[in-house]
């Protein structure tokens, strides 16, 4: 790890960022969607640690277990309402919930 | 007295909360009882206002001043009214109008008296407090305050069409009003770029100098706020809605002081905030109003429904207002200001005379009606009276006000004014051959026979007006007097720079003010 | 007289008028009519005392002047309610208010039509009214005051002439009578706001005061000849063409007729078609600097008085062929005016009112009398049966016409003469050289020629020959569509004494009326050219020259004129006396058809004008102006501008909230791509 | 880095509502057959409580203070926002209680949760620290996701939750992506420690394109709280969806508390001349307005037409906050305008949420507009509010809303922004429609056949009548008010120095 630079990591995590974001968009799986949430917040995280390390501080490793906390809370609330679409509708494909529009 | 402004301003508004709160039966009276109150309380603004004070347009040459009492500290904004002798005059009309108009409304509204009671004298306030405001902000205040009574008098009691046309007055106002309180704003910040400290007194943003194409983009925004209320050609497309629309207090109300606040406006705000715009603006306006003049009348000319040729022969009318204000001297202005109370007095008694027949008949199709000087004579008496009023006939007030007008602005304007002259000859058309058609004539239809002449009350309550028309008529004198002064002062602001910018562009402007 | 008196003059008038309304259906026609008569009586007495005051201090009292109080008060614009009595409004207050007083008395028997029972007080009120009216416009010492009086009296046309407004027709013609008279006040308007302006810091309204400064300082309006003063001369005179009724603005006096005779004689005869002359008299310092203007009002004049008269030679209207004389004679007092000669245009003016006033109110007893029958053709041999009346008429008749000694010869042969010797520099329409006056001359004499014929033949064809009435009438010329019943439709017969007690008064008139002014080659002290040196200082500042021809040339002329007129009245003899049997063929065979149709159809110029003006006016306005460009045009693009905002929504709605949730978020990626980019890019 | 316990008081409003929303929750699973009035009364206490340790605060520390190592400002800014937010919570409450009832909704965990979200918000509109503020903003949105779906039984209220939920999740990630940024540039998540960075010769945005990427995508995050355009589209089907006190509390605490962290961390970090943010802002502001007011004009649902007249007011906020690159702060009192226009607008809402929160039929929200008809004639005065909260909305005076939005476009006229003034009134003019057709349908509409009986009851009616009141009063004398707001925005610059 000690090679790897700062560029290559915040690299990956564009990447990774990106990846999530372009499946929050596309996807038409409510829980896939919810994943790529996730893999959005991860990214940060990634950057987060990766700019810890290069600036040598600690800080930034924090703020990774925070946003890992707030991404499970997230996480479950997120699921509770792709139960609760479910429920409604039998599906949690996205395509089915335009009731509300105009 | 240190208050009577105030009083004068507000009395309606607690009279209108007693309204809103009072059952049915008594609002009527409540109503009737503080319109008079109110305009008692106004009497004694005639003999206060001391038209002799001397000197240029400052604190020292407004009336009866209260204040300035802060009221949001840090742009400056404060509580101030006082009158000058243009205010003072619209000031009574309008105390004097709205009696009037609640006598008159006690037949034609039916329905939640209380409320429309309510609305008409919270319209008063709004009204006054526009008429007395010496803060651009106050007088926002109030200019808005006036759309909402108006709105639901209209929305509430008004004609079959009558949300479209309430709806269609309030959106157009405001749209207008709202880019005024853009160029408010913009000239609180200059005041306070030039002269370090905030204030929102029309006569502290009067020191404001401006460049030429500051001026001419704020006086944009003044203008249309105002012109859209007056109404100007081409902005005057609500009127007539809103005036067939609305019930007959609604109508006179509208007639008679509403549309004077957008030449008051010009008056008070744009013209003397910016005077080189004014002067640039000068020949548009002076053109448009001589356009407004033309095409009111043959609109109103070729109109079926009675009302609705009221409401254009409004639109003809006040171009000769705006004409006349747009003369850049005294005898123009005063003209103009004199054509306002004129304006108030006969269409408003119009629109009163329209609503007798419509009481009787339910209809106001110029062909239901005919003959009916064989069946109500007194009724046909004082719409011939009236038609000569507004067609400016000598003698009665409508001619003073058209020809000092007219006098005045052909100096500055000289083919405008001609166009606009030519308001005379079209004016009598389209009003006399109304009066022809609803007057005389054979008596045919069965309904007209058995119509009722003028009441009691109706007659009553048109008894002040006609003695105005005749009187404003028979001696102007004390009503000039009174408000020549500050037309004097009003000029002087609005001239002086440009007559410097004059001299040193050119020799001399063509018959340039005297 | 205290000039404070002068208050009184127009003040009874109106008393009377308030007085009457305040009554009004309490007030008999006989209590209405009395009131009235007595209230212009009253005027006429003063007024005269006025003219004697002036006429005895011999040109020591220049003017009486009254103020009564300050009207308006407004940068220049001072004006007062006061007013002036020079020779010239004496002469007038006198005019007015004697005639009229003698017209108010025979109104009072003419109104006795039951019908009108409940209405005569309006009519008395009107009519006294229409004397204050007028008044106002005599007397005012400013030109607002005149103007008050000018649209007086144009708003009591307005009424009288729609007195009986339930004959839509007649509501219609006080509409046009109005109206046009707006038209000429437009004009009106116009030159006043130009002179007013042209004098700068001297600006003012009184006549007094306009004179003194014009005198004194002509260069404020451009000097003699000017444009400025050309041009106000030329809208001034504008005004003037409405209410006296001259081309182009003539077309609403005949249809005047539809009010009660005794307002034809009084308004659209003898008082109020004259204030055009009089205003131009008044103002005749101003004229006299515009050459170019009096051209134009003398040839104006001329042909009104020409074209007025072809067209009274074919009416058949008793009423219609004096209300075309009218025009026709005022037509000669604007040339008398327009070439300078103002007193015998004003001379004119006093000797019309005498006869014009008689004739109509002759008129009046013949329709009275045949119970509202206004047709010649149905009239006929009434001399015999209306003899006062018949009789008097003949008086008026040899007048107009000009026969010598009458009054109206010695008016209209100052004028004729007067227009030929007229310098032609001093109505150089066509430029000073120009023999205008000479022609002016010719148009006068041939009109005083057709005068002659149309008049002679009003008289033969009345008074004259077999009775050719039927039974009462029915061609629809009555004015009362309700039941009117005529019980009485038998022969005509002589009217109240109340009637012709004033025919007999103006009888003596318009015989002696040329005393006032007798001819210089008449010469009796005191009344040769007496009315000339009455007010001659009132002309003063108008000096105008009449050496445009050798004087000895005067008698001459005269003698062709009266020739002419000779041949005329004989003409009309023979076509309507002579051979009465075939009065439609005769002229057929006389006159190319087209002529005849022309004059009989009023040469159309009210067809004329109305497809020209009114209709397309209308129908611009409704079709175009209404239609288009209002409902269209500006509303439209206000509830245009509403509508799309509307759609503008509902798109939005459609397209972008799909209620899909990637679609938002895809808005929103895309929103974060471009400010991202912004700050990458531009920070 | 040292924890000094004494600086907790600075946090004691937030401890107390924290602590309020445990007791409550505890007694709602604990008790058997939890009740409602005590529920509603302790929730009412802990907010009473929190404002009372509020204003303790402001008067402990006249001057502005940093807490926690800079985590937590503890400036008149903030404290005045917690009054809001506080307000907002009342109303949210208040309106809620008989409403849930009415729907059946009977979970003792609305209370808390309105609790917890507004903790969240205040800690937000206090935070000096990026950490500080996006955790304190997923306390705010998360227990809001829930609140969004609490009417279970209703599809809509879960579309609305899930779509509020994904949005606001993917906007978290992108806010957090830029505080990850700014982060890496200048090892700082502290705001005056950005300020400080910029401060240094040379440092400049277009030299680290990282942090103007960073700040970008904070706006974004902002701008997707408050429902700026292109960031508000969710907006709308969310507060249609949402049962109507949400929808009251998301409009009114979420954009006080969104527009907190907004200005904060614009004024704060990126005030001073080297960023130019107000040209983004100039274009996210007219859009906004534009697209709230345009969009709001053919709504037939109260909430969805409320929902866009929301972004509307974003974008009269988003004009005042653009004025400020161009004036600083201290040179724009009228800045303050954000603030009281905040408080006017969290009023307002409230005003005319209580009213829409009495429609209901059979246990079922009804927001049709046109279910308002006839309204005037059977409950005058309920419709006589509604209509002062309406013209409010639209700005007509002599209501709060008129001198709030007086305010805005005064600091955007004093800014220089004349165009995006005149933008704002165009926009304005154009609103006024879709206020005045909800007064129209009431007064000049016949009543529907059977028409939705309003359900009267004394929470909502409270709120209302205080509503209208504040309105009415704080419209004709805003001046103490509007002082207070100024001086709180002002406070803001004793951390920038600008």
């Amino acid at each position: 790890m000690d090679q790897v630079g700062l560029y290559p990591v915040l690299f990956t995590s564009a990447v990774l960022f990106t990846i999530g974001a372009v499946g929050v968009l596309t996807r038409r799986n409510a829980l896939i969607v919810l994943m790529s949430i996730e893999l959005m917040l991860n990214a940060v995280n990634l950057a987060f640690v990766g700019f810890a390390r290069h600036l040598g501080q600690v800080d930034g490793h924090v703020f990774a277990v925070f946003v890992m906390a707030v991404a499970a809370a997230e996480a479950a609330v997120g699921l509770a309402l792709v139960l609760l679409l479910f429920r409604h509708k039998a599906t949690v494909d996205l395509e089915n919930f335009t009731l509300l529009k105009g | 007295m240190d208050h009577l402004l105030t009083i004068v301003t507000f009395l309606p508004l607690l009279g209108a909360v007693a309204c809103f709160l009072s059952p049915e039966g008594t609002a009527k009276a409540v109503a009737l009882v503080t319109a008079l109150l109110t305009f008692a309380a106004s009497i004694p603004l005639w003999f206060l206002y001391d038209p002799a004070a001397k000197g240029p347009l400052s604190w020292e040459t407004f009336q009866l001043v209260e204040g300035p009492y802060p009221w949001i500290e840090d742009l400056g904004i404060t509580y101030t009214v006082g009158i000058d002798g243009i205010a003072l005059l619209l000031v009574l009309l309008t105390t004097m109008l709205t009696p009037v108009v609640i006598v008159a409304s006690t037949s034609s509204v039916h329905k939640k008296v209380g409320q429309y009671m309510g609305f008409m004298l919270m319209l008063e306030t709004g009204m006054l407090g526009s008429f007395v405001a010496l803060d651009t902000f106050l007088f926002y205040v109030f200019w808005e305050l006036m759309l909402i009574p108006m709105y639901f008098i209209i929305g509430l009691w008004g004609g079959p069409n009558r949300i479209y046309a309430a709806m269609k007055f309030f959106i157009f106002t405001l749209v207008g009003s709202l880019l005024m309180l853009v160029a408010i704003l913009s000239m609180f910040v200059f005041h306070h770029q030039q002269l370090g400290f905030w204030s929102a007194s029309v006569l502290d943003l009067y020191n404001v100098a401006l460049p030429y194409r500051t001026e001419l983009w704020l006086f944009a925004a003044f203008a249309v706020a105002f012109a859209i209320k007056v109404p100007m050609f081409p902005v005057h497309t609500w009127l007539p809605d809103a005036h067939v629309q609305a019930p007959t207090g609604g109508s006179v109300i509208l007639a008679g002081v509403l549309l004077k606040l957008g030449t008051f406006g010009f008056l008070r705000y744009a013209m003397p905030l910016f005077p080189q715009a004014t002067h640039a603006m000068g020949p548009l306006i002076a053109g448009l109003a001589a356009v407004g003049i033309v095409y009111g009348a043959l609109v109103a000319m070729v109109q079926d429904d009675v009302k609705k040729l009221v409401a254009y022969s409004s639109v003809s009318h006040m171009g000769v207002v705006m004409l006349g204000l747009f003369a850049f001297n005294v005898e123009g202005v005063s003209g103009s200001v004199y054509q306002m109370l004129n304006h108030g007095l006969s269409t408003g008694a119009l629109f009163l005379l329209v609503g007798v027949i419509y009481e009787r008949r339910h209809t106001r199709l110029i062909s239901e009606y005919g003959g009916l000087a064989t069946s109500v004579p007194k009724f046909s008496f004082v719409l011939l009276l009236v038609t000569f009023s507004s067609i400016g006939l000598p003698g009665l007030n409508g001619f003073i006000g058209e020809a000092l007008s007219l006098l005045g602005s052909f100096d500055t304007h000289p083919v405008a004014t001609v166009v606009g002259t030519s308001g005379v000859i079209f004016g009598a058309v389209y009003m006399l051959w109304m009066v022809q058609r609803v007057v005389f004539g054979p008596l045919t239809i069965q309904a007209n026979k058995e119509m009722p002449d003028l009441t009691l009350r109706e007659v009553g309550y048109l008894a002040p007006l006609l003695v105005l028309i005749v009187l404003m008529g028979v001696a102007p004198t004390p009503f000039l007097a009174k408000m020549e002064p500050s037309v004097e002062r009003v000029l002087v602001k609005i001239n002086a720079e440009v007559d410097l910018l004059a001299e040193r562009q050119q020799p001399t402007p063509v018959g340039g003010a005297r | 007289m205290n000039p404070a008196l002068l208050g009184l003059v127009p003040a009874f008038p109106l008393f009377g008028a308030i007085l009457i309304a305040l009554l009004n259906r309490k007030a008999s026609r006989v209590v209405a009519g009395g009131i009235a008569t007595l209230m212009v009586s009253m005027s006429a007495a003063l007024s005269f005392w006025t003219l004697a005051t002036l006429w005895s201090s011999h040109g020591a009292l220049e003017s009486l002047h009254h103020r009564l109080y300050e009207w308006i008060s407004v940068g220049g614009v001072q004006v007062d309610i006061a007013f002036l009595a020079d020779p010239l409004t004496a002469v007038m207050m006198c005019v007015v208010t004697g005639v009229g007083a003698l017209i108010h008395l025979y109104s009072v028997g003419y109104m006795d039509d039951p019908a009108d029972a409940q209405s005569t007080w309006r009519f008395f009120a009107y009519l006294n009214l229409f004397v204050f009216a007028m008044l106002l416009l005599i007397m005012g010492d400013n030109f607002l005051l005149m103007f008050v009086g000018w649209e007086g009296v144009g708003l009591c046309s307005y009424l009288l002439i729609g007195f009986w407004y339930k004959n839509t027709d007649f509501a219609k013609a006080g509409k046009k009578a109005f109206i046009t008279n707006r038209v000429g006040d437009f004009s009106f308007l116009i030159g006043l706001f130009m002179l007013f302006w042209a004098l700068g810091d001297q600006a003012t309204l009184s006549f007094v005061e306009l004179k003194g400064t014009l005198v004194a300082q002509p260069e404020l309006v451009g000097g003699h000849g000017g444009t400025l003063v050309t041009a106000i001369a030329l809208l001034l005179f504008g005004g003037a063409t409405g209410k006296s009724a001259q081309i182009p603005l003539f077309v609403w006096l005949p249809d005047a007729m539809a009010g009660p005779t005794p307002v034809s004689a009084l308004i659209h005869a003898a008082t109020m078609v004259t204030s055009g002359i009089y205003m131009i008299s008044r103002l005749s310092f101003l004229f006299a600097m515009a050459p170019v203007a009096m051209g134009v009002i003398a040839t104006v004049g001329a042909l009104t008085a020409l074209f007025a008269a072809t067209i009274a030679m074919t009416q058949t209207d008793i009423k219609k062929v004096l209300a075309y004389s009218t025009v026709s004679q005022l037509g000669y007092m604007f040339l008398g005016v327009g070439v300078g000669a103002f007193t015998a245009g004003f001379f004119h003016v006093v000797t019309h009112a005498f006869f014009k006033a008689l004739l109509f109110l002759g008129a009046g007893a013949v329709i009275h009398a045949m119970h509202h029958e206004q047709d010649m053709r149905k009239m006929g041999g009434l001399l015999s049966k209306m003899k006062i009346t018949g009789g008097t008429m003949l008086v008026a008749w040899l007048a107009i016409i000009g026969f010598p000694g009458t009054s109206g010869f010695f008016s209209k042969d100052e004028i004729l003469w007067l227009t030929f010797a007229a310098d032609p520099a001093q109505l150089a329409l066509f430029g000073p050289e120009f023999p205008l006056p000479k022609l002016l001359w010719i148009i006068g004499a041939i009109t005083a020629a057709m005068t002659a014929f149309y008049m002679s033949r009003l008289v033969f064809m009345t008074f004259f020959g077999a009775h050719r009435g039927g039974h009462g009438h029915d061609d629809g010329h009555g004015h009362h569509d309700d039941a009117h019943g005529h019980g009485h439709g038998h022969t005509p017969h002589e009217v109240s004494p109340l009637m012709w007690a004033p025919l007999a008064v103006l009888a003596l008139l318009s015989l002696g009326g040329g005393l006032l002014n007798l001819p210089h080659w008449i010469h009796v002290e005191g009344l040769t050219g007496a009315l000339h040196h009455f007010l001659e200082p009132v002309f003063a500042a108008a000096p105008m020259s009449f050496d445009g021809a050798d004087s000895s040339l005067e008698l001459p002329l005269m003698g062709l004129t009266l020739l002419m007129i000779l041949t005329s009245v004989f003409i009309a003899w023979y076509l309507y006396v002579r051979n009465p049997g075939d009065l439609v063929q005769t002229k057929d065979e006389l006159v190319p058809d087209l002529l005849y149709r022309g004059s009989l159809h009023k040469w159309w110029v009210d067809e004329l004008y109305e497809a020209t003006l009114i209709k397309p006016i209308v129908l611009v306005s409704r079709q175009v102006l209404w239609a288009v460009v209002d409902a269209e045009l500006v509303d439209g693009a206000v509830n245009g501008a509403a509508k799309a905002m509307r759609r503008i929504s509902e798109v939005y709605g459609e397209l972008a909230q799909t209620g899909r949730v990637q679609t938002y978020a895809m808005v929103l990626a895309a929103g974060t791509a471009v400010i991202v980019f912004a700050f990458a890019v531009g920070g | 880095m040292s924890f000094d316990a004494g600086e907790l008081r600075y946090l004691s409003p937030e401890i107390a509502l924290f602590a309020f929303a445990m007791l409550v929750l505890l007694h709602d699973v604990i008790a058997r057959r939890p009740n409602r009035e005590v529920s509603l009364a302790v929730t009412l206490m802990g907010l009473g409580v929190a404002a009372v340790l509020n204003l303790l605060t402001l008067q402990s520390s006249p001057t502005p203070v940093l807490a926690f190592s800079g985590m937590l400002a503890v400036d008149s800014f903030g404290l005045f926002l917690n009054f809001v937010v506080l307000l907002s919570a009342a109303g949210a409450l208040l309106i809620g209680h008989d409403f849930l009832r009415r729907v059946d909704v009977l979970i003792p965990e609305y209370n808390p949760l309105v609790l917890f979200s507004a903790t969240g918000m205040m800690l937000l509109a206090g935070a000096n620290d990026l950490i500080l503020l996006f955790i304190a903003l997923e306390v705010m949105s998360i227990a809001l996701y829930v609140l969004a779906g609490i009417n279970r039984g209703e599809p809509t209220a879960a579309e609305a939750a899930f779509k509020y939920f994904v949005m606001g999740a993917f906007a978290s990630a992108i806010l957090l992506m830029g505080v990850a940024l700014v982060y890496g540039t200048v090892g700082s998540t502290e705001l005056r420690a950005v300020a400080q960075w910029f401060a240094i010769e040379g440092n400049t945005l277009g030299a680290t394109p990282m942090l103007g990427v960073g700040l970008a995508m904070l706006i974004v995050g902002f701008g997707f709280k408050v429902a700026a355009a292109p960031f508000h589209m969710w907006s709308p089907d969310v507060y249609q969806g949402a049962p109507a006190p949400v929808t009251a509390f998301m409009a009114t605490g979420v954009k006080a508390a969104g527009f907190a962290a907004l200005a904060r961390v614009l004024f704060v970090a990126f005030l001073d001349g080297k960023v130019d943010w107000g040209g983004t802002l100039w274009v996210m502001a007219a859009l906004t307005m534009l697209a709230g007011n345009i969009g709001a004009l053919v709504q037939k649902d109260l909430k969805r037409m409320l929902a866009y007249s929301s972004i509307g007011h974003a974008g009269y906020l988003l004009m005042a906050v653009a004025a400020a690159p161009v004036t600083g702060l201290a040179d724009n009192p009228r800045m303050g305008g954000i603030l009281f226009y905040l408080l006017a607008y969290t009023i307002m809402n409230i005003g005319a949420f209580s009213v829409i929160s009495l429609f209901t039929r059979d246990g079922a929200e009804d927001t049709r507009i046109a279910g308002l008809a006839g309204l005037a004639d059977r409950h005058p005065l309920v419709a006589a509010g509604l209509s002062v909260c309406l013209l409010s909305l639209a700005g007509i005076p002599p209501t709060m809303g008129f001198v709030g939005k007086f305010y805005l476009f005064a600091a955007a006229v004093e800014g220089g922004l004349v165009g995006l003034a005149v933008v704002g009134a165009v926009a304005g003019g154009i609103g006024v429609y879709y206020y005045l057709r909800p007064i129209v349908v009431m007064y000049m509409h016949p009543a529907e056949e059977h028409p939705v009986a309003p359900q009267l009851n004394r929470a909502a009616m409270g709120a209302l009548a205080v509503a209208v009141a504040g309105v009415l009063l704080l419209g004709l004398m805003p001046g103490p008010l509007v002082d207070w707001a100024r001086e709180s925005l002002l406070s803001l610059a004793a951390w920038s120095g600008t």
